[in-house]
């Protein structure tokens, strides 16, 4: 039995989703915030049973597109107007309907961009190290397990009554994850 | 979300099977040691055709662009069909995942993750051939816009700027879009992995992924918005590279329904191409389960479709061309019908129109043979029709007097096949080492398959 | 299962990643800092030439105008480097024994031209006629510098288009009164500051950016 | 341009400024093995728009076999390697560096002078312009304000060629004996031993032979020689000669007269097979008098009297033909039959004889309207009408020709006579017999051939080599390394005429005095010095020959002091002063019908089957120029053959035969057989072959050497110019020809604008002929027009007056250093020309009317191919120029696709390799044009490098370019002034008014891309009796 200062909290397995999401109701019900579930796909309604609903996804796409069509509209007047004007084939300077292509496609890149990394950055990704992968039975998270952690970090979390509670709930297995 | 077609046909995955079943039968394709002798011959003689492709540019470059065929008028040859014809192909990766995403149709879901793959690679090697068929392509990178000591920069009314960008942009957007994608299943390879090697490699790549509730929704949420602005940018990117012809004057380029009938026609080769490549992969892997005979049915039809738009392109072609009046654009009509590339025009109207309309009927839609041939069929229909467009537009334009014939030499046969080589060689070493078909949404099939039969 | 991956690892993958952005910036800024360098334009270098000759000796103390060696400068695209005669005329007479004159000597004894090597090198594909910049007010001193303080040539300018725009683009910054157009490099800004567009008003001068300017 | 030294005192310095060049060239010569020194030379004139090595050697393909796609970025960044100045050790005087210099200099061909300005940089010549003040040469512009601007004349393209033979590589570089190399002095000692023994016998068994003679100084020395040697003799041949012309002259007037044509001056012109437009030695001034009278102006009224009407009557499709308003394509025997039926037509009493009744017989494929109506014309243009006999004629035919031109009164109007140009006027063929003969019967113990190369050229049934074998000494003076010197024991080569001192006659007999540009590039010698050593005089070198033979002449008849001032002055403007050849007034023997008659019987040769006629190339001439690339590789007119001559044959006749292009067949005369490719020509005679000599030249060097069929193996003494019967079977095998136009038919496509005289009269303000198919639509651009004020560059190009001789082509390639591609990459149409000269035919196969359209940029307002490029290689410049920057081409080649006058030229592969290989080579490029490097997009630039000349000069003075100070390359070398060229803003501007005549239109203006190159239209003055 080790300090609490040790623990990362406890993990309790369970066979399929349904059970899952049912326990992960129960612990928020009891008040725990801290929790995690883990499954090896996505799992109807598991986030919002955590309390978890908005991603702010959709507004980092948003603002990294503007940016995008900005730039790219920007890049183009700067150089075929500003930089170096030049008469191409009787064409005024500004020609923009030629610019529209390059415009759209920036606002794609950066939107694209802004998206995945923005999701790795909000996922706090990459992380090859983190105390679950110390546990051995964590490797079917990736397969066919559903896991529910109680973190250590939660005001309410107690070795003893934590343990308790996961244990309740019916699981394959709960076990204790150190630091 | 459940569908009702899966009550009333067959399921789009086989019954009796559990996560760990698919979990395990298709990572261990990946995580099996040893090499199984089809895979290893099927490399090599892609890795040869892979030799011939460096051989090629090697003399290329050695010598320039004039050991092909091109000539003026027809300055574009080779170089220009295949590129088209790869990014055609190129297309239905990003189409079936993200298209069918958004419609939610979830037969996509066995077959997206190596249509991406093909993609990929399709890209790769249609990219190469703007740059190979420079006349220096040690410059090429002045088509990018940099601050540079000459003061100069690209000309952005150029539709090989607009080209350069799509294509960049199509590229990088599908790489992610392939890559998030992968993320989870590499997780599960980096945990079902029991040598040290692949463990660090895939758990490099899966960055750490542990499945949390909050992860998967931010995951979610990211992907559908990469598959909505995916949509648009396939789209676009062929329309694009239409521009190449509809923005330019020459006689059987110069048409506004260029954009749509390429997108169709990319899709149609898309399509094709997948099957082509998933055909003998469920063959190869015994992945029936997975790609069954009802995914093969929905790309039949779909390619019938797309067929069919193709084919109402040409008329609108033919049209567009006699309603304009001018002699030169309808003798570019009846030069293709009638003039010295007949033979190829005709072959073409075969490939992409007369025999593909077998796929109305369903037996011919579930004959694996047939479906296989026909594929075949419409990637070569698909690259005639590029020829046509590029080589028999240009080598009759405006002044009778500049008239001239286009014979592709060794070298641009030996290219053109090189980047066949360097594409099967990609999706072979793919095939092995990545997971061919999302395990995760496989398992997601299973549990809402497992649901409605509760 | 035991951890895959050290701790560390946490750290150091994201900073590959983020970090990765700002190593591609340098990258660039430094390929765009190289290509200014000396290194590369090899601005600013001096030329080992056959003989130590300073300009900064002949015109600055000795007064010599730049027309006296360099004959064509008002009437041909090219300058003109003078023939050993031209260094005969006065050597004949001051330093007839100096021993790092011997190569001119030579050069006039037996008729073998004397072979310099070319500091202001435009590319071959890049047209250049002194003979209109002169006569448009551009002085010497504006592209060689001050060369009278060079005693050994080396070149101011990185003859970068970029370079040679920055004048076309706006002479009135460079052009100056045509009586000052070969006087020492003193300061002849100062005085084309005077009635800057004056200058260009009275010289006519069309400086274009067109491509055939300077491209044939 | 500089101009200045066109004055009298600087030019006054001419000698001097050769002995410095000399001195210069001198020292390269020592430094020859010096890279560094050529190096330096090099930087005269620029290099490549990259540095790179696009090498396709074995090594470098390995080289490169690691580094595969990494390689094209590495390439770009070459740095460029270390330059070199030389300056001069003493500076000649007048060569300011970087500037050209123009000197008069003039070229001897077909028996005359045409008159030349050579364009010289830092001592090398790099291109060629006619000389104004010579009077075989029009001028260029003349009306333009008259400024200190250089005045150009009109040139053909063997003249413009000339320049890129001078720095051959290929020529000939040592004196060889036997094939082994030897020297000059051995081959003096030789001689002189050789000549001691011969000169008891007052020279006898020494025989001189050599082209047609014209150079008074030549001549002078022949005469000493002849006082020297009272038994030598002096023979003269050329394979196309003007024995028919002399012998005709004899026969109307009998007297030896030199014909010139005065064609302005006639409303009605009849060609008898003449190629009057393209050949004979006043031809430039015959096509800008034809010309001239071909333009019409927007009144159309005064146009009606002004414009004239050729009749031309021809058994093989020419030029002149082409240009024809009416052309009656006839067998050869049947012109020689329609000249007699003409004459007799005109009055002409020929006593009945059986001749008479033959020419009948064979004339009986001859219309009779159209004898009726040329005759009606003639009559009706008494003293203003013009016949002209083709050189390839009987005499008769030539002797009518005169008699018509007498009785019509057309003398002195039309046609003027003076005395002969030749030094020794004589039928050559004859003159050749004799040599033959004497060398056969060993009476040649000495033959001296200076220049010609009668070993490949005389005719077949001499066997001039069997009688050669004869000769113990043979001597052969030539260029290049030839057939004839093969088997001649004495090799000398011979100076270029820009190399050596000489001089000549231009066709009324007027001299110029052949100066040289350069002293030798390669050790020879010329004419003079070698018949020099022959009058024992082995140090003379040609400048002191010509320079004494014309100070003693001058002082002998200049009144004036100084003959020096004569002298200079004759050397600056390129003619000596009123050297012409006295007119002469001949009259019609008073027994011509009668001695004509006789001559039918000889002249009028019968026969059956199909007629094989023999005629000079256009490119080759007689073989001469068969290793000048430019020339191998120029378009052919109207048939658009490179690099190779071909059976000409009309479709029907093909028919007959059952060949198709590129099918050989073998065409048998008199036992000979020659196997040649067949090329099908619409407008060609029925059953008539044409066969163009020059060809198939074992020894002209790397161009020319088996290049072509060669064809004087059929060409007889008895057939020089026509073999009947001749007998033509298939072979079955197939040759590829290199065409550069492979479709001569409109497709009903309105490209060309065309009408009749009579069409315009009805409305000359907007004549209905310019209206047809598509008009372009007035602005429909959703941009704003872009405004040029400032100059406004542009050019007209008259269809009308367009003969499609070919210069503009060569003057074009010489301006701009363009490459030569080879036969090979023209077969792939990758041909290089900048300026092209698109050839359509309408109507009827048999005889189709012919249309010339030159085709260069049009630098359109709107050009299409700008927006295109992704690097911005090809811009508009503030003047309306499309500009063509090859250092930015990355060679996408999007522009040439979408150029619809597909002018754009791309260099495939790296054209200019072996220039870059060959230091002397080199010299020929103009070192004010970039040399294009592999990978770039080229094409014309509308001369803008002398647009940019003129524009420093003018600047320089404070002024605007005046019109005519810029003269395009094309522009200054075609005869008929069809190429106009300057500022569209500039209200008083020639190409100004062109371009608002009635008859002005754009090519494909439907398309709305603006060409400032624009066009007038073709309007012909056809017989309206002959409709």
């Amino acid at each position: 039995m080790t300090a609490p200062a040790n623990y990362f909290g406890v993990l309790a397995e369970f066979a399929d989703a349904d059970e899952l999401v049912a326990a992960a109701r129960e612990v928020h019900a009891a008040g725990y915030r801290e929790v995690e579930a883990y499954s090896p796909m996505p799992v109807e309604g598991l986030a919002e049973a955590l309390g978890f609903r908005r991603t702010r996804m959709r507004l980092v796409v948003l603002v990294g597109g503007i940016i995008g069509c900005l730039s790219g509209w920007a890049l183009q007047y700067y150089t075929s107007v500003i930089a170096y004007p030049l008469n191409v084939g009787g064409r005024p300077v500004n020609s923009w309907p030629s610019f529209v292509p390059v415009v759209f496609e920036m606002t794609v890149l950066v939107a694209a961009l802004s998206a995945v990394l923005g999701m790795l950055a909000m996922n706090g990704l990459p992380r090859p190290h983190h105390p679950l992968f110390g546990i051995p039975q964590f490797d079917r998270a990736s397969q066919d397990r559903f896991f529910l952690c109680i973190l250590a970090r939660d005001p309410m979390f107690h070795p003893m009554s934590s343990r308790q509670l996961l244990e309740r709930l019916g699981p394959v297995e709960v076990t204790d994850v150190p630091q | 979300m459940p569908n009702e077609l899966e009550t009333k046909h067959e399921p789009f995955l086989e019954r009796g099977h559990s996560m760990a079943s698919v979990t395990n039968k298709i990572s261990s394709i990946v995580l099996a040691r040893g090499l199984r002798w089809g895979w290893v011959w099927g490399l090599a003689i892609s890795f040869a055709g892979l030799m011939l492709f460096l051989v090629s540019v090697t003399y290329l470059f050695a010598v320039g662009v004039g050991v092909w065929g091109i000539n003026v008028p027809v300055a574009w040859g080779f170089a220009i069909i295949n590129f088209v014809w790869w990014v055609g192909i190129g297309h239905a990766g990003t189409l079936i995942s993200a298209i069918l995403l958004l419609f939610r149709q979830e037969w996509r879901t066995s077959i997206n993750r190596f249509a991406e793959a093909m993609t990929l690679f399709a890209v790769a090697c249609a990219a190469l051939f703007p740059l190979l068929h420079l006349g220096r392509p040690q410059f090429f990178y002045w088509m990018a816009p940099y601050p540079n000591t000459m003061g100069i920069w690209p000309q952005f009314r150029s539709p090989l700027i607009w080209d350069f960008f799509a294509v960049g942009t199509y590229a990088t957007v599908s790489l992610l879009f392939w890559y998030v994608g992968l993320i989870p299943d590499l997780a599960t390879l980096r945990d079902r992995a029991r040598r040290r090697f692949p463990q660090i490699a895939y758990g490099i790549l899966a960055m750490g992924w542990r499945g949390s509730a909050r992860h998967w929704k931010r995951y979610q949420d990211a992907y559908v918005l990469l598959a909505a602005l995916a949509t648009p940018l396939v789209i676009s990117v062929h329309s694009v590279v239409s521009f190449d012809f509809a923005t330019a004057i020459v006689p059987g380029w110069h048409s506004t329904v260029f954009p749509p009938y390429f997108v169709a026609g990319a899709i149609y080769s898309g399509f094709a191409m997948v099957l082509t490549i998933a055909i003998p992969l469920r063959a190869a892997y015994g992945l029936h389960d997975f790609i069954t005979d009802r995914h093969l049915d929905n790309m039949g039809k779909v390619m019938l479709a797309s067929g069919l738009i193709v084919a109402y392109g040409y008329l609108t072609e033919t049209f567009t061309a006699w309603y304009s009046g001018h002699e030169a654009e309808w003798y570019a009509i009846g030069n293709r019908a009638g003039g010295p590339y007949a033979p190829i025009f005709w072959l073409l109207i075969a490939c992409n129109i007369v025999l593909p309309q077998a796929l109305w009927f369903a037996s011919v839609r579930r004959n694996v043979f047939a479906l296989f041939a026909l594929s075949l069929v419409i990637n070569v229909g698909m690259w005639l029709e590029r020829f046509v467009i590029v080589v028999v537009s240009l080598h009759r334009d405006y002044l009778p007097s500049s008239w001239a014939m286009y014979q592709p030499t060794f070298w641009d046969w030996s290219t053109y096949i090189g980047t066949i080589g360097l594409f099967a060689s990609l999706m072979f070493l793919f095939i092995r080492f990545l997971p061919m078909i999302s395990i995760f949404e496989m398992r997601e099939m299973v549990e809402e398959s497992a649901q409605e039969h509760a | 299962m035991p951890q895959i991956f050290h701790p560390s690892m946490n750290t150091i993958s994201r900073a590959t990643i983020f970090g990765a952005v700002f190593i591609i910036g340098f990258i660039g800024w430094l390929m765009g800092a190289v290509v200014r360098s000396p290194y590369a334009t090899s601005a600013g270098v001096i030329k080992e030439q056959p003989v130590p000759f300073s300009h900064e000796h002949h015109v600055a103390e000795c007064g010599i105008d730049c027309r006296y060696c360099h004959t064509s400068v008002e009437d041909s695209s090219f300058a003109g480097i003078p023939p050993t005669q031209t260094c005969m005329n006065c050597h004949r007479e001051l330093w007839t024994e100096s021993p790092i004159l011997e190569p001119v000597r030579a050069s006039y004894r037996t008729g073998e031209p004397l072979v310099w090597n070319r500091v202001h090198d435009v590319p071959d594909f890049a047209f250049f006629d002194h003979s209109i910049h002169i006569r448009k007010g551009v002085s010497c001193a504006t592209c060689h510098g001050a060369v009278d303080r060079m005693p050994l040539m080396h070149r101011e300018a990185t003859l970068h288009m970029e370079w040679c725009l920055e004048c076309h683009r706006q002479p009135e910054r460079f052009v100056g009164p045509r009586e000052l157009v070969f006087a020492s490099a003193a300061s002849p800004a100062d005085e084309s500051k005077v009635a800057q567009s004056n200058w260009i008003e009275a010289y006519h001068v069309q400086s274009k950016t067109d491509c055939s300017v300077c491209h044939r | 341009m500089n101009s200045n030294f066109r004055q009298p005192d600087t030019a006054s310095d001419v000698p001097h400024r050769a002995s410095d060049g000399s001195q210069f060239w001198r020292s390269l010569e020592e430094l020859e093995g010096d890279d560094a020194f050529f190096v330096a030379l090099r930087r005269e004139f620029p290099e490549y728009a990259n540095r790179l090595t696009d090498g396709a050697t074995r090594r470098q393909f390995l080289q490169l076999m690691g580094a595969s796609l990494a390689l094209a970025g590495m390439q770009g960044c070459v740095e460029q390697p270390q330059e070199k100045i030389v300056p001069f050790v003493q500076a000649p005087e007048q060569i300011v560096p970087g500037k050209p210099l123009y000197y008069s200099t003039a070229m001897t061909h077909d028996g005359a002078g045409i008159g030349l300005l050579a364009e010289s940089h830092m001592g090398r010549p790099v291109k060629i312009e006619g000389n104004p003040l010579h009077p075989a040469v029009p001028e260029i512009m003349s009306a333009a304000a008259e400024t200190n601007r250089l005045r150009f004349g009109a040139s053909d393209t063997f003249a413009q060629a000339s320049v890129l033979s001078l720095y051959d590589p290929d020529r000939s570089q040592t004196v060889l004996r036997d094939g082994q190399i030897s020297t000059w002095d051995a081959f003096a000692a030789e001689l002189q031993a050789t000549l001691s023994t011969l000169a008891e016998a007052g020279g006898r068994g020494l025989r001189i032979l050599t082209e047609t003679v014209v150079s008074p100084t030549f001549a002078d020395q022949l005469r000493q020689l002849v006082e020297l040697y009272p038994n030598a003799a002096w023979h003269q041949y050329e394979p196309i000669n003007h024995d028919n012309e002399l012998l005709g002259s004899r026969l109307a007037f009998d007297a030896d007269v030199q014909t010139i044509y005065h064609v302005e001056a006639a409303d009605v012109i009849v060609s008898l097979d003449a190629d009057f437009l393209a050949d004979g030695p006043m031809h430039l001034q015959q096509a800008r008098g034809f010309a001239n009278r071909r333009r019409v102006d927007s009144t159309g009224a005064a146009s009606a009297a002004s414009m004239n009407r050729l009749y031309v009557v021809e058994s093989s499709l020419t030029v002149t033909g082409a240009a024809a308003d009416h052309r009656l394509p006839l067998a050869p025997r049947a012109v020689a039959a329609f000249s007699l039926r003409l004459a007799q037509a005109l009055g002409l009493q020929l006593e009945a004889s059986e001749s008479a009744e033959n020419a009948t017989s064979v004339g009986d494929q001859i219309p009779q309207e159209w004898l009726d109506a040329v005759a009606a014309d003639l009559q009706q243009a008494r003293g203003r009408g013009l016949v002209i006999a083709g050189r390839a004629q009987p005499p008769f035919v030539h002797a009518i020709a005169h008699w018509i031109n007498a009785t019509l009164g057309n003398v002195p109007g039309s046609v003027e006579y003076v005395e002969p140009i030749a030094a020794r006027p004589e039928l050559q063929l004859d003159s050749l017999r004799d040599l033959v003969n004497s060398m056969r019967a060993g009476e040649v113990h000495a033959l001296v051939i200076l220049a010609g190369n009668p070993l490949y050229n005389a005719p077949a049934d001499f066997h001039f080599a069997a009688a050669l074998e004869n000769v113990p000494l043979t001597v052969h003076l030539s260029q290049y390394e030839d057939e004839t010197s093969a088997r001649c024991r004495w090799h000398i080569p011979e100076l270029h005429f820009l190399e050596s001192w000489s001089d000549t006659r231009a066709g009324d007999g007027t001299v110029s005095i052949v100066q040289p540009l350069v002293a030798p590039l390669r050790s020879g010698k010329s004419l003079h010095e070698v018949l020099a050593t022959l009058l024992g005089n082995f140090a003379a070198s040609s400048y002191e020959i010509v320079r004494s033979y014309w100070r003693s002449r001058l002082e002998a008849q200049s009144t004036e002091a100084n003959s020096d001032v004569v002298w200079q002055q004759a050397l600056h403007d390129g003619i000596v002063a009123n050297t012409g050849s006295p007119a002469v007034q001949p009259t019609i023997r008073g027994d011509f019908a009668a001695v004509l008659g006789r001559q039918l019987s000889l002249s009028l040769p019968a026969g059956e089957g199909i007629s094989v006629v023999f005629r000079p190339d256009p490119s080759l001439w007689d073989g001469r120029f068969a290793n000048n690339g430019w020339l191998q590789e120029l378009p052919r007119p109207l048939t658009t053959l490179t690099w190779d001559n071909a059976a000409l044959m009309a479709p029907a006749t093909a028919d007959a035969l059952q060949v198709k292009n590129g099918n050989v067949i073998e065409i048998i005369v008199e036992q000979t057989a020659i196997s040649i490719p067949v090329l099908i020509t619409p407008g060609q005679s029925a059953n008539v072959v044409t066969l163009h000599l020059g060809y198939g030249r074992e020894r002209a060097g790397r161009i020319g050497n088996s290049v072509g069929t060669n064809v004087y193996p059929l060409r007889s003494s008895g057939a020089m110019w026509h073999a009947e019967g001749a007998e033509i079977r298939a072979t079955g095998r197939t040759h590829k020809l290199a065409l550069t136009q492979h479709h001569h038919v409109m497709e009903g496509r309105n490209l060309v604008r065309a009408g009749t005289l009579t069409e315009f009269q009805e409305h000359p303000e907007h004549p209905a002929f310019m209206f047809e198919g598509h008009v372009p639509a007035e602005d429909v651009s959703m941009y704003p027009e872009h405004k040029y004020d400032g100059y406004k560059w542009g050019m007209v190009i008259n269809q009308a007056a367009c003969i499609g001789c070919n210069a503009c082509v060569v003057a074009c390639q010489a301006e701009n250093n363009v490459p030569i591609v080879g036969k090979g990459q023209v077969l792939n149409s990758r041909e290089m020309h900048w300026l092209r000269i698109d050839h359509y035919y309408r109507g009827s196969p048999e005889n189709p009317e012919h249309y010339h359209q030159p085709m260069l940029c049009q630098h359109c307002e709107l050009a299409p191919c700008e927006p295109v490029c992704p690097v911005a290689a090809t811009t508009h410049s503030s003047e309306g120029l499309n500009e063509m920057t090859y250092n930015r081409c990355i060679g996408t080649r999007y522009c040439s696709n979408n150029c619809p006058y597909k002018v754009r030229r791309f260099n495939f592969l790296d054209y200019n390799r072996e220039l870059r290989q060959d230091a002397v080579l080199q010299l020929a490029s103009n070192p004010d044009v970039t040399v294009r490097s592999r990978g770039v997009m080229e094409k014309c630039t509308f001369c803008v490098q002398r647009i940019s000349a003129a524009r420093i000069t003018a600047e320089k003075e404070d002024r605007k370019i005046r019109d005519g100070e810029v003269v395009t390359a094309c522009q200054a070398a075609c005869p008929t002034e069809a190429i106009v060229f300057g500022d569209l803003n500039d209200a008083g501007s020639r190409v100004r008014q062109e371009s608002a005549s009635a008859l002005n239109y754009s090519v494909l203006g439907e398309l709305n891309t603006r060409p400032r190159t624009t066009y007038l239209a073709v309007v012909r003055n056809p017989n309206p009796a002959l409709r």
